[in-house]
């Protein structure tokens, strides 16, 4: 298979992902972390959406499903089997204990993530695809154009009915 | 075909963390360069293979980083308390 | 090959930006990219039990810098413009 | 193109040396430096980075490593000290 078409394959796949694993364990609707809390007020200043912010200041300041996709293609394509998905669902957890979260999003994220490319490498695509494909679905959602993405986000969680918790 | 190899990605990571480091004037942004100079230089020690030393370096700098933001805080709130600071 | 010369384009892309931009908290999701782009370059590089373990090891460290950096920057905020 | 993987040690040693000699420049003389000593002290941080790349263009791992565990201690007991010299209100 030529490679463009894997990589793009193995972005689109990551980036379903994680962004649905995390929108449903609750990230838009409040902030985990204080620094997580600013980052948010900051998005929605420059144009953007509360609850994409929320979600990307969650994504900066512990590790989740993001995170999970990572490590977990890392490991399968290190180890060559599905174990290094187990090893790096062990350590997304604890550095998730680090950052004072529960720590759910990324257990989660990184077992799916594990199925995922389990699934994926017998049509032809490689661990290293999507490896290459995360950071580019990181890419997206923080790299971009900050206001878009977080419109996108917040529609999305507005559909799955995740919305901000006002208190 | 144009190959960007990695190396070159971490010597831009390094100047970049240098030249903002330096010139800043407010501290958090220097400390947040400082982060960026410290993912150089653990990128250029993995170009080298030697995974022990990149694996112990990461924790150095990171907790190095972390006391120099300790230590910030602390001088801030004694600065607000003398009435120093605007 | 082709792998590393994206993941390096990011990497350069993203660090430029992070020089030209001056909000302080605009700059936290560039550095989050940069630290996924290292942590994959390193397994990448090195594909052994041990690469991916220092890959690991690495992100999960970046990663409570960069929450320590995010408190530090709202803390200073409220020290410097009163709490509210 | 010159790949790097050869050149790597070339690479490593002449950007240590730069960042060096840029990094002594910006502890002395950097803006704010002479006001605030925290400022300095986080300006310390660019030309030891530049002798630990120095040293790992040598093979130097033990050096390196010797270097910012160092640099790490030196960051406590001066950070004690400058919050000290704070509270005593004695630094200008």
């Amino acid at each position: 298979m030529n490679e463009i078409i894997a990589i793009t394959i193995g972005a689109i796949l990551s980036w379903i992902n994680f962004v649905i694993i995390d929108i449903w364990m609750g990230l838009p609707e409040s902030p985990g972390v204080r620094g997580a809390e600013a980052i948010g007020k900051s998005i929605e200043n420059r144009g953007g959406d509360l609850g994409g912010g929320y979600f990307s200041g969650n994504i900066v300041c512990s590790p989740d499903a993001s995170a999970g996709t990572l490590l977990a293609s890392c490991g399968y394509y290190a180890f060559g089997s599905p174990e290094g998905g187990l090893i790096a669902a062990l350590f997304v957890y604890f550095g998730n204990r680090i950052c004072a979260d529960p720590g759910y999003a990324g257990t989660t994220g990184a077992l799916s993530a594990t199925i995922l490319i389990w699934a994926a490498t017998y049509i032809g695509i490689n661990p290293q695809n999507f490896i290459v494909g995360m950071l580019l679905a990181a890419l997206t959602i923080q790299g971009i154009y900050h206001p878009y993405s977080s419109k996108l986000i917040g529609k999305m969680a507005r559909k799955m009915n995740r919305k901000v918790i006002k208190d | 075909m144009v190959m960007i190899e990695f190396p070159y990605a971490a010597v831009i990571l390094m100047i970049v963390g240098a030249i903002g480091g330096l010139l800043q004037t407010r501290p958090i942004d220097k400390i947040l360069m400082l982060a960026v100079l410290g993912d150089g230089l653990i990128s250029m020690i993995a170009a080298y293979q030697y995974l022990d030393v990149a694996m112990a370096s990461s924790f150095m700098t990171f907790v190095g980083i972390i006391i120099i933001m300790i230590g910030l805080i602390r001088t801030l709130e004694i600065k607000k308390a003398r009435g120093e600071l605007f | 090959m082709i792998e590393e010369t994206i993941i390096a384009g990011i990497i350069i892309y993203m660090g430029l930006r992070l020089f030209i931009t001056q909000d302080s908290l605009e700059r936290m999701p560039y550095l989050n990219v940069i630290n996924f782009g290292v942590a994959a370059i390193i397994t990448l590089k090195n594909p052994s039990p041990l690469g991916v373990v220092t890959s690991m090891i690495y992100f999960i460290m970046a990663t409570v810098a960069a929450n320590a950096i995010a408190f530090t920057i709202n803390k200073i905020k409220e020290i410097e413009h009163g709490n509210d | 193109m010159i790949s790097p993987t050869e050149t790597l040690p070339w690479i490593s040693f002449y950007l240590g040396i730069a960042l060096l000699v840029i990094g002594s420049l910006g502890v002395v003389f950097g803006p704010k430096a002479s006001k605030e000593p925290i400022i300095r002290l986080i300006n310390l941080t660019v030309p030891i980075t530049g002798i630990a790349l120095i040293f790992i263009s040598y093979n130097y791992t033990l050096t390196m490593l010797t270097i910012l565990s160092v640099n790490t201690m030196f960051y406590i007991i001066t950070i004690r000290a400058i919050i000290r010299l704070e509270e005593m209100e004695a630094l200008y």
